[in-house]
């Protein structure tokens, strides 16, 4: 049983969390920093702590604050949101030992999922398609080369330390092979302090699709269909959708299966997302697991219905889910735009400050998930996301013109504060997007200066 | 105010609505409904004297107002600022200054006291030299991190320090507790403790007063 | 085809209608009276045309100066909106005439069902249920009281003209009956100078049910399923929910077939509404038809997932429906509740005035259709409905929670601005509406005084 | 205005932003719901003051404000700032004056006009006799209902008045054509025809300028 949850973030998803949880009838307890005294979640929220100055390392991150909150305040439960602790292992296992119930896949799970290599093993054993690589790390330039031929160009060279678009390289021939290897080797050396390095098939044109699943700690697990988050800018995503478009129904039913299949052999409880990359052809390959809800999870809240985070709060309290598979039948499509405070025309610098006016869309099938308002100031030390913007439609294509209008209706203004509402909406009415043929390069395309 | 304003010029601070939150103090007069002023001269007499009393209003509140409105009969005089517009370098801070907050942290319950927390982790105390009543000059000291406050470094131990006691910059006046590791609480300056504001083995958290000092003399 | 449509309204509904002509890539103008220069629907149409002063006489009720902003403006189609001009039959007709789309069923159509006694005939004719009574003037107290006799009692008198709650009485025993009949009489002479007087069957613990109906111009006809606004103030509903709580499946999609059944016979064209009692044994009674969109057409079309203006406009443009009752599936729970600018303190008084504050909720499967903003300054000219609070979730109880966290968020402040919301939070939070047990009379009990 | 004109003194209709509700300078003067201050002298009189008694508070605050409100009887003058747009000298707030927004009428669309259209169907005019830059004293006449302004009775007739004509109140000076009435436009003051503010045949609507008069001297 849970009856009060400390949640252990800021921003938007705080704000969500504090909503699903009231609706519960479960107390809730905002943890926050000092420039955060004064947000909309700890208005909401039953009881706060202030829990850090400033900067999230000293607060949000900060594992020893987050857990004495919760002791203090008697909260049975911690709610850990999107990034800072939501998947680090040790603060699972630190709210296990401490006796409090952390809403999300239990610690050893979290930490197996975690590992690259170990996530890799899991799957390729569950019968999750991998692309063509070396999976493992490789001992020799040679080996790699070798590889590479065998498995056909082009591909790409990664750090096994990697991440973040860090350490990588796309190799096109053989003969650019060696250099790409050893330059790659010394950059993951000097960044990541670790040298090893894989290569995996690289995909010129690629879709970002993934799979929402929800498991319950009885052994049960339903996928909740795809969301495609192609639209990125610089491994950020900007917009995404369910269901994912113009992807053959057998194929996201087939990435639905291997996705529950993954998730019951690694243990998994909670809700999850197992992240894949789909090929022109509709090929689909497993990418990794996240272990935690999602950013853009109100997509599929939309078109199944199912409200995610009072589905984790009950299986974290150890109810079972109660449905099966074919319970789950999505309606429509949904589409979410991030409204970041960044200013497109400055290379998409962050543009945080007092908001003046804070105009925010509503009306017949617009959802709206933020912690701005009139007065509310951005403080500069945390992320750019200010509102998510969510429509349903019964399709795609009045999905769109409900989005263009609820952008249009966004006006969120102040002293250098600058959003990207507007750049959002030249990128909805971008040819390749609206007939549903682009792919994670689209943005680059749109954003990267033209070329001769 | 001349002898014609006998309608009443009340000037009142209504409680504060529970549920506003954009609302600050208001300072307001009660409009007199009966009277006349009757000469446009005699207006601009009635509207000089509403006026300085509207302004002085403001400079003596102990808190900026938003709203100050007086009226005389028929006659009004109604000035706004909002919340966000405060002035820079205002005349009368040292009337607003936190000062008295830290003595009233006592009473708020922590979720007050930690919206009103300062900044950073290091101790802070409000600006020095403040104004001249009472508490002048008293300074808070604040936990640097949420747990479990304690005077006395172990059960049964002698305090760190008591009321009264002269401490010296850096030095140990508590601990506070979070998972189970022992955080000491340090001064930052030197001062007389007047008062601890936090019971022992209280929760604090982050940035709220503990102890309340006074500069040594 | 439809290309421009003018708005014949103002406040929430203007707003609501110019959402969706905007999505549907159709221009809109807007009209206003000069107090609602600067309002919300004015800043969201392409256009706007002042078209009289403040009082609604002069303007929105003006047909005159309707028709010439049309007209000057170029629009092609006009929608009503509710209230106002939206059931005049005449006005209706001076579209057509001035080859303007009226959005709506056909003026003939509207002045036949706005007349009680016609639409009486045509519905008993296509076979509804109608309250056992004389449904014709009765043209003397003895065969009135005969016919009371017959009927049983308790039954209503009620005047032939009258409307609004007056003209009429509630008689509970023959003894009574003379002095009511005569009383009723002499009021409905001197208030509607017609003493025409009819009984009815009048049931002491009703629910007010509706069904929601589409018809196109081309013969096809569906229902939407029920909606209970059963919550009243006074006639003035408060409270809408779909689909009815407590009402067997089978009775609702009797009460969808004979809706269906009586639009038909009565050559109706666009979104209509028929509208019931339904006593505590089930069995219904046909009360009236609402030729137009409802205030509360937003809890049906959270559950269908219908946008029902798209289709008014799609049926008024003369696009056939394109579906069938087959393919409407209501999902889940939604509930509507109607913030009003009213003081429950001082009994509801209206309580215009400058919003400083204006709050609203938002967030997962909360929706909210409003002209308010802060700044907004509530004209003391119209009606009082500020905002309306939609909410849906997949089961009542979840959607009764769900609603009172978004009532909780709305904070609507300003000198001399009052509203009902937490009125409203009360009001979800009794008992009888928990249970769905109430009926018409709940309000009534809640707000009167006590007595012995 | 003449001493009929006793259904409000409109110093002045902000100018309207299409998109900000809160902002703009507003000066603003209550319409007087009553005839307390009779004759439209005294009313300039006391307008004259408490504008002067409002800017003066305004100087005299420590701190700027965004509202001030005086008012005498029935009379009231408002003055607001934004906090974007506060002047940087308030002493300059006379050049707000409403001289100019007439003259300027001819340029904004119709949808501005009709945002600056006065509440009242009667046609209004702006205060007179404020300040004394070249168009000083000239007003407006308004349409009195939407449809299409012609300045004949019937096409090639003479038109009703030309540039230059000194009407007399009540006097015919165009029509509106609204559903096939045609409505007449009548000037409700005596003044000299400046400008015609619309052609001939376009539509106007409710409240919209369409004559620019000054006083006949």
């Amino acid at each position: 049983m849970i009856s009060k949850v400390l949640i252990a973030n800021r921003g938007e998803i705080a704000v969500r969390v504090a909503r699903t949880c009231r609706e519960m009838g479960l107390r809730t307890v905002a943890v926050h920093s000092s420039v955060d005294r004064d947000s909309a979640v700890v208005r909401m929220a039953d009881e706060s702590v202030q829990i850090g100055p400033g900067p999230a390392k000293e607060s949000y991150l900060d594992i020893p604050s987050v857990i004495e909150a919760a002791r203090i305040r008697g909260a049975d439960a911690i709610h850990p949101g999107y990034g800072f602790l939501s998947e680090n292992p040790d603060f699972a296992e630190v709210c296990e030992a401490e006796g409090f119930t952390f809403v999300g896949p239990p610690a050893a799970v979290m930490a197996r999922l975690g590992d690259k290599a170990s996530a890799r093993a899991i799957m390729v054993d569950a019968g999750l398609p991998l692309l063509p690589g070396s999976r493992d790390a490789l001992d020799s330039a040679e080996k790699a080369a070798a590889l590479a031929d065998e498995i056909g160009y082009p591909v790409i060279v990664k750090a096994v330390a990697g991440g973040g678009g860090r350490g990588m390289a796309v190799v096109r021939s053989a003969a650019d092979f060696p250099r790409a290897w050893a330059k790659t080797k010394a950059t993951a050396q000097a960044v990541f302090r670790d040298g090893r390095l894989y290569i995996e098939k690289y995909l010129d044109s690629a879709r970002h699709v993934e799979i929402q699943v929800l498991a319950d700690a009885h052994g049960a697990c339903v996928h909740l269909g795809a969301r495609d988050c192609s639209l990125q800018r610089r491994h950020q995503k900007l917009v995404e959708e369910s269901p994912a478009p113009r992807l053959p129904e057998d194929t996201v039913r087939e990435m639905g299966e291997v996705a529950v299949r993954g998730a019951l052999a690694a243990g998994y409880v909670g809700a999850g997302t197992f992240e894949f990359l789909v090929d022109p052809d509709g090929r689909f390959y497993f990418m990794e697991v996240n272990c935690r809800l999602q950013v853009e999870h109100p997509v599929t809240e939309m078109v199944t219905g199912i409200d995610l985070v009072r589905e984790q709060l009950r299986v974290a309290a150890g109810e079972p889910l109660g449905y099966g598979q074919h319970d789950i039948a999505p309606r429509g499509v949904a589409i979410e735009c991030r409204v970041n405070a960044e200013d497109p025309a400055r290379d998409f610098a962050p543009a945080p400050g007092l908001l003046t006016e804070c105009a925010l869309p509503a009306g017949p099938f617009v959802r709206v998930d933020t912690h701005a308002a009139p007065g509310y100031r951005i403080p500069p030390l945390y992320d750019s996301l200010l509102a998510k913007v969510i429509v349903w439609a019964p399709d795609r294509d009045q999905a769109i013109a409900r989005m263009r209008g609820a952008l249009a209706e966004t006006r969120i203004n102040g002293p250098g504060v600058a959003t990207t509402a507007s750049f959002l909406r030249d990128v909805l009415d971008h040819p390749r997007f609206r007939a549903a043929e682009h792919d994670t390069g689209l943005i680059g395309d749109l954003t990267a200066p033209a070329v001769a | 105010m001349n002898a014609t304003a006998n309608g009443g010029v009340a000037v009142s601070v209504p409680a504060r609505d529970t549920r506003a939150d954009l609302t600050d103090q208001t300072v307001h007069a009660a409009q007199a409904d009966t009277g006349q002023v009757d000469h446009i001269g005699q207006v601009d007499q009635v509207v000089t004297v509403l006026r300085e009393q509207a302004l002085a209003t403001y400079a003596n509140a102990s808190h900026a107002p938003t709203v100050v409105r007086v009226s005389a009969h028929d006659v009004a005089v109604e000035v706004r600022w909002t919340a966000e517009a405060r002035p820079a370098e205002p005349r009368q801070t040292e009337s607003w200054a936190t000062d008295s907050r830290a003595v009233d942290s006592r009473a708020v319950d922590s979720r007050t006291a930690g919206s009103r927390a300062p900044e950073s982790r290091a101790p802070q105390s409000p600006e020095p030299g403040a104004a001249a009543d009472d508490t002048a000059g008293r300074f808070p000291l604040c936990a640097n991190t949420v747990g479990v406050f304690y005077r006395a470094p172990e059960p049964g131990a002698a305090p760190f320090v008591v009321e009264g006691d002269v401490i010296a910059p850096g030095q140990q006046v508590a601990i506070v507790e979070a998972m189970k590791l022992m955080i000491p609480v340090e001064a930052d300056r030197a001062g007389l403790v007047v008062e601890f504001l936090v019971p022992d083995g209280a929760p604090v958290e982050h940035g709220q007063p503990v102890l309340l000092l006074e500069p040594a003399r």
